[in-house]
């Protein structure tokens, strides 16, 4: 019994310990939290990570901006977007955004994300786009969560 | 000196799986649980209404919710009618020149022997129907079962030691009522107040708790891996993303799990040895 | 200055009322190094001939830009150049039959690398078996195409990431998919924007999705199976499908479904099987729609429903040995369920109309738990979810939102579903059926061996 | 054998032994006496390994050690007043697994069982037992080891006639063998002729503690004497009285209690008034007496 409380205790330990927001990892099996395709590129994808949240995750740029529409985030709530070249996440104000009009993406956005444009250079599919400001991209409030200072 | 002990181990488990053997509880527990296993396994192909779905994983999981349904409680009643002897019982075996960790730990194992013995039986018999109708693809999944089903039977003979530990003579009653608490405690209080609880929590918050519980209680812990290993991940749905997520893979869940059952099994009994080898045995 | 436009672009798109307009650059004649020694004979074709192609194989693309009738005999194998399509359609009115087309796992997703890339008018593919190609067969603007009896296995051991669809169909007004096999790929069949198609009696199985509708209104799919995927049928931002006769089974992953309906409206849905699915029928953003005479079985959850969801009616369905019949996201529906079977309803019929006295319960407390809760699955199959549901049976009041089926047959009803999956085979194991009698044996043994019997003691004098 | 020494056990708030201190050499009968509750069966377990004290120590053996170190009890064979065994093994079963258990030649099995004659039934299970055969059984299994130490708790309560007959025989054989034996019991008569001293306890305490030959005086200097006479001669009570002061009459008998060395005087009186003796008893006192009146004093000092 007391082996038992102990281990409630240690569980509501685990529980308590969110720091700042962390991206976690896409799998095959995660489902757009917008569109509801899977998410089969980690690539395209994007997720909007709270503290004490379950973190939603979307298959493309474009779902993320679209969710944000009609669910708007909390306040300390931090978006992800994936560099389109490697697949790491990138916090959503940090990255720099590329319309790709030739590139078809999960929902056809067209929009991909790069850490920086060393990161955009070096894609290939990067090249015959259009680059777009964060504020193209979300809006004039911006993506949800602070610059991380880069 | 520890080739003695062993020796000991093994004549007080001889003895307790031969009396076990003999009890007519163990002999009704076999019936029934082979009885039901049977059933069970016979009516997993007339499940979708005469159209005579043959889906090995439905017939498993329901072989799955009887284990968890029988096991604890019949492992917990044995093992407390086992441990609480009657007055005059306890004294004469525990002054003879064994420890009586040892003496206790034999029996344990006796009764182990003997309850898997009969949940084994349960097995054969609803395999027997099960194979014979479905390939071999299940057999993972099925061995995963029986195997939940006898460590589960270890967890609450564990925890009826702990709980019989002292408790012989008129003390019997009083050892089995705790014991039915703590198995309606574990079989369903504990999830329904953490789903009351999680139902107040933000959704990671609540998740995290949910998975925890999941990990935390020998019953779900026993469920969650025999559903996983028989469906697969789809058993839970997006839960089991989420328990994946949170144990890190499967190989993570896997070892969790594992490792919270180790210690369902290993501290309640360390604990009964130790709190009777110190007792009086007044 | 493009901002708002693209903003406001991407929230329309959201809101499901645009089709997505523009794709790659389309692949033109490749160089001469890689094309097919066939391409001369296709080059030198006068319009409307048939080109007869010998059993071998034949390396290299090719690439037809006149109507002609290419035709295999005894399976001619194409193998791709390995840097793009196998064969491109640039004409109209091109037949190709018979052939096996291999892509040597060539080309890029962004270039829709296929093993037949049509991009004209009223194309016909026959009797073509394609396999290690991104893309299977690919109808791009190919109004009144047709594809049957082809079979695409997709590129062994890729991640659905990296591989394309078997047919996939886009911006294409008329189309016909008949008796196809799909394998192995990540979108059996995706079409987009692309109305007026049929889809029927094709098969596809073990790949993400079975059938994929983005942004494609006014089309029909009947007699077709979808098996071992991540979801049977995807409908996304589509309106007016109607469809029949389907099988959607056996999908079983952590997130799958048989049918998922993401904002579609005005779909009628007839007579399918919907079984042994991890979930039965997705619905969210939807409305106007109708499942008649359907026969949902053996599913953890039955129907997962978002509030989002309006004005969907269930009549005349079979909801046989699903775990839960409905799960419930949000807090309100005005889904209409009516005349259904369901097979967890025990309430007598004492009048004799076929119909329960009682009004069946679909929801329940747990099952709003965790329509609202992902991880609350984690214990939909413990006791404590079934007290949680007896309680309420006993209390209903504890049910926030309650959804019932207000007249549920008694008697399931006879439907015109397929029924090809029920006579699945029976096999036999005979290691398990050896291990079951051994552990049988060895359960038994310590019973056998605890009867009293005569102790013989060695020695044992006065 | 076994020393206690100011060996203390308190269950909650009673005390149940009040610092003993007594020591039993090789080779003696002990008997423990003392009213139900005196804590003669906590004394007993003490020194079976059973019960560990709060204070002070309990050694047996030779060398000594603390009989709740298991090896300790190989010197120790214990019968609780009251045994019980799993009803559904046979009494060779339980005889057996009590001889593996402790390392003992199988031929002791079927010596066991023929001593407490149960040889008959060694093949039933024990639940169709009679109260006293699961007794005699417990007798078998105590007797299985060679013990140094015999510690039996009310060894006769519970025993049938067959038991007595048994349980003398394997005292007395213990006794010639030079084994040690200790003791309770509240039936004091079933046990005088066992024992070499006897202990009494009272409220956890030890009150008295008498030799054989004591314990004989003591009994003899408790005796009674009772004296029936043909008529009633006056002035003979008083003149009896003078040498026992506690005599009486009880209807037409004269009752002397005290040493039986005062009976040929009182007799002499007797014979001198004149009268005819027409009944005589003579006893020595009886052990209950003794103890009750040791108990009355003990309890004194408690209080």
């Amino acid at each position: 019994m007391r082996r038992a409380v102990v281990l409630v205790i240690a569980a509501s330990a685990l529980l308590s310990c969110s720091g700042a927001p962390k991206p976690v990892a896409v799998s095959d099996s995660d489902a757009c939290a917008f569109c509801r395709m899977a998410v089969s590129d980690k690539h395209f994808a994007a997720e909007l990570v709270a503290p004490g949240e379950e973190p939603r995750i979307y298959d493309d740029i474009g779902c993320l901006v679209s969710d944000l529409v009609q669910h708007p985030a909390p306040g300390e709530a931090v978006a992800f977007v994936a560099d389109h070249r490697t697949g790491d996440w990138i916090a959503a104000p940090d990255a720099i955004y590329t319309r790709v009009p030739e590139l078809s993406t999960p929902m056809g956005s067209h929009i991909i994300a790069h850490m920086s444009p060393a990161s955009r250079d070096a894609d290939a599919a990067a090249r015959s786009g259009v680059p777009l400001s964060s504020t193209d991209v979300f809006g004039p409030a911006g993506p949800p969560g602070a610059s991380r200072g880069r | 000196m520890a080739g003695e002990s062993v020796r000991t181990l093994i004549l007080c488990a001889r003895q307790e799986m031969l009396l076990a053997a003999r009890s007519r509880w163990t002999q009704l527990f076999a019936v029934v649980f082979a009885g039901l296993s049977l059933a069970v396994a016979s009516s997993g192909y007339i499940l979708s209404g005469g159209s005579g779905l043959q889906d090995f994983a439905r017939t498993a999981a329901s072989l799955v919710q009887l284990v968890l349904l029988l096991v604890p409680l019949t492992s917990l009643v044995m093992g407390v009618l086992a441990l609480t002897p009657e007055r005059g019982g306890a004294e004469i075996l525990y002054a003879q020149p064994i420890a009586r960790p040892i003496l206790l730990l034999g029996t344990l194992i006796g009764l182990f022997e003997a309850l898997v013995a009969a949940e084994a039986l349960g097995f054969g018999v609803a395999g027997l129907v099960i194979f014979a109708r479905t390939g071999s693809d299940g057999l993972a999944g099925f061995a995963m079962v029986a195997a939940g089903s006898a460590v589960l039977t270890a967890v609450f003979l564990a925890i009826a030691a702990l709980v019989s530990v002292g408790q012989h003579g008129r003390k019997r009653v009083r050892a089995l009522a705790i014991a039915l608490v703590t198995w309606f405690a574990l079989a369903l209080l504990f999830d329904v107040a953490v789903l009351a609880a999680a139902s107040l929590l933000r959704s990671g918050h609540a998740s995290r708790l949910l998975i925890s519980s999941v990990l935390v209680n020998p019953i779900d812990a026993v469920r969650t891996a025999s559903l996983l290993a028989i469906e697969g991940t789809g058993a839970f749905g997006a839960g089991s993303l989420a328990l994946l997520r949170f144990t890190g893979g499967p190989g993570g869940a896997a070892l969790l799990i594992a490792l919270s059952l180790s210690l369902w099994i290993v501290v309640p009994t360390w604990t009964a040895m130790r709190r009777l080898a110190r007792m009086d045995i007044a | 200055m493009l901002a708002p436009v693209l903003f406001a672009l991407f929230v329309a798109q959201g809101q499901g009322d645009m089709a997505v307009s523009a794709s790659t650059t389309l692949e033109q004649r490749p160089a001469a190094a890689r094309l097919s020694p066939l391409q001369p004979r296709v080059d030198a074709a006068a319009p409307g001939s048939v080109i007869d192609v010998a059993a071998g194989t034949y390396t290299g693309d090719l690439y037809i830009d006149r109507p002609v009738r290419l035709v295999g005999h005894g399976r001619p194998l194409l193998v791709g150049s390995g840097s793009g399509s196998v064969v491109l359609v640039r004409a109209a009115d091109v037949v190709v039959e018979g052939f096996d087309i291999d892509g040597r796992a060539g080309g890029d997703l962004g270039r829709d690398s296929s093993g037949i890339h049509i991009a004209a008018p009223r194309a016909i593919i026959r009797d073509c078996r394609v396999r290690n190609s991104i893309f299977g067969i690919y109808l791009r603007e190919a109004n009144g195409s047709r594809v049957e009896r082809c079979r695409i296995d997709g590129i062994p051991g890729k991640s659905p990431g990296e591989k394309g669809s078997g047919l996939h169909v886009w911006n294409t007004d008329g189309f016909e998919l008949l008796h196809n096999e799909i394998v192995d790929v990540r979108d059996g069949i995706y079409i987009q924007s692309s109305p007026h198609g049929v889809v029927r009696g094709n098969v596809a199985r073990d790949l993400r999705y079975g059938l994929h509708y983005m942004y494609s209104d006014d089309n029909t799919f009947e007699d077709n199976v979808f098996e071992n995927g991540a979801a049977g049928t995807t409908l996304m931002y589509s309106r007016r499908i109607t469809f029949r006769h389907n099988q959607f089974i056996h999908n079983r992953g952590f997130a799958s479904v048989g049918l998922l309906f993401k904002n579609c409206d005005d779909i009628v849905a007839e007579s399918n099987l919907i079984a042994d699915n991890a979930r039965g029928i997705f619905l969210e953003g939807s409305s106007r729609n109708v499942f008649r005479g359907n026969l949902i079985a053996a599913s953890d959850i039955a129907i997962v429903l978002y509030d989002s969801t309006s004005d969907t009616r269930f009549t005349g369905n079979s909801f046989v040995g699903n775990l839960t019949p409905l799960s419930l996201s949000g807090r309100r529906t005005d889904t209409i369920f009516a005349d259904n079977y369901w097979s967890g309803n025990e309430s007598p019929d004492l009048d004799g109309d076929g119909r329960s006295d009682q009004p069946y319960r679909l929801s329940s407390l747990f099952d709003h738990l965790r329509g609202n809760l992902t991880a609350a699955d984690l214990v939909s199959r413990s006791l404590a979810a079934s007290a949680v549901a007896a309680a309420e049976q006993a209390l209903p009041v504890l049910d926030p939102i309650p959804v019932v089926d207000a007249s549920p047959r008694s008697h399931p009803p006879v439907l015109d579903v397929p029924t090809e999956w029920r006579n699945a085979e029976v096999r036999r194991a005979p290691i398990g059926l050896l291990a079951s009698a051994a552990l049988t044996l060895v359960g038994a043994l310590p019973f056998a061996a605890g009867r009293r019997r005569r102790v013989v003691l060695s020695g044992a004098h006065a | 054998m076994i020393e206690y020494r100011a060996a203390v056990k308190r269950f909650g708030v009673q005390t149940a032994v009040d610092a003993i201190t007594v020591s039993i050499g090789r080779g003696e009968a002990v008997a423990l006496l003392g009213p139900n509750g005196s804590g003669k069966t906590t004394t007993l377990k003490m020194a079976a390994g059973l019960i560990r004290p709060d204070a002070g120590d309990v050694l047996v053996g030779e060398p000594a050690f603390r009989p709740w170190e298991p090896s300790a009890r190989r010197v120790l064979s214990y019968l609780p007043q009251r045994v019980a065994f799993p009803e559904a093994l046979t009494g060779r079963e339980i005889v057996e697994f009590y001889r593996r258990l402790r390392g003992i030649p199988a031929e002791r099995s079927q010596a066991v069982l023929k001593f407490a004659s149960l040889n008959g039934a060694g093949e039933r299970a024990v639940g169709t037992y009679s109260g006293g055969m699961v007794q005699r059984l417990g007798l078998a299994v105590a007797m299985l080891p060679e013990a140094d130490l015999l510690l039996l708790d009310e060894p006769t309560a519970a025993l049938d006639p067959d038991g007595l007959r048994a349980f003398y025989a394997l005292v007395e054989q213990r006794q010639a063998a030079g084994r040690t034996i200790f003791f309770t019991s509240h039936q004091v008569g079933d046990v005088e002729r066992l024992a070499d001293r006897f202990l009494v306890l009272a409220n956890g305490r030890l009150v008295a503690e008498l030799s054989q030959a004591a314990l004989r005086d003591c009994l003899a200097a408790r005796g009674t004497m009772r004296v029936r006479l043909d008529r009633d001669t006056p002035g003979l009570l008083e003149a009896i009285r003078r040498i026992a002061p506690s005599a009486s009459r009880v209807g037409d008998e004269i009752v002397i209690a005290g040493a039986a060395s005062l009976r040929p005087q009182v007799l002499d009186l007797v014979r001198s008034s004149g009268a005819q003796i027409r009944g005589l008893v003579a006893e020595d006192g009886r052990l209950e007496a003794l103890y009750r009146e040791l108990v009355a004093r003990g309890a004194e000092h408690t209080e």
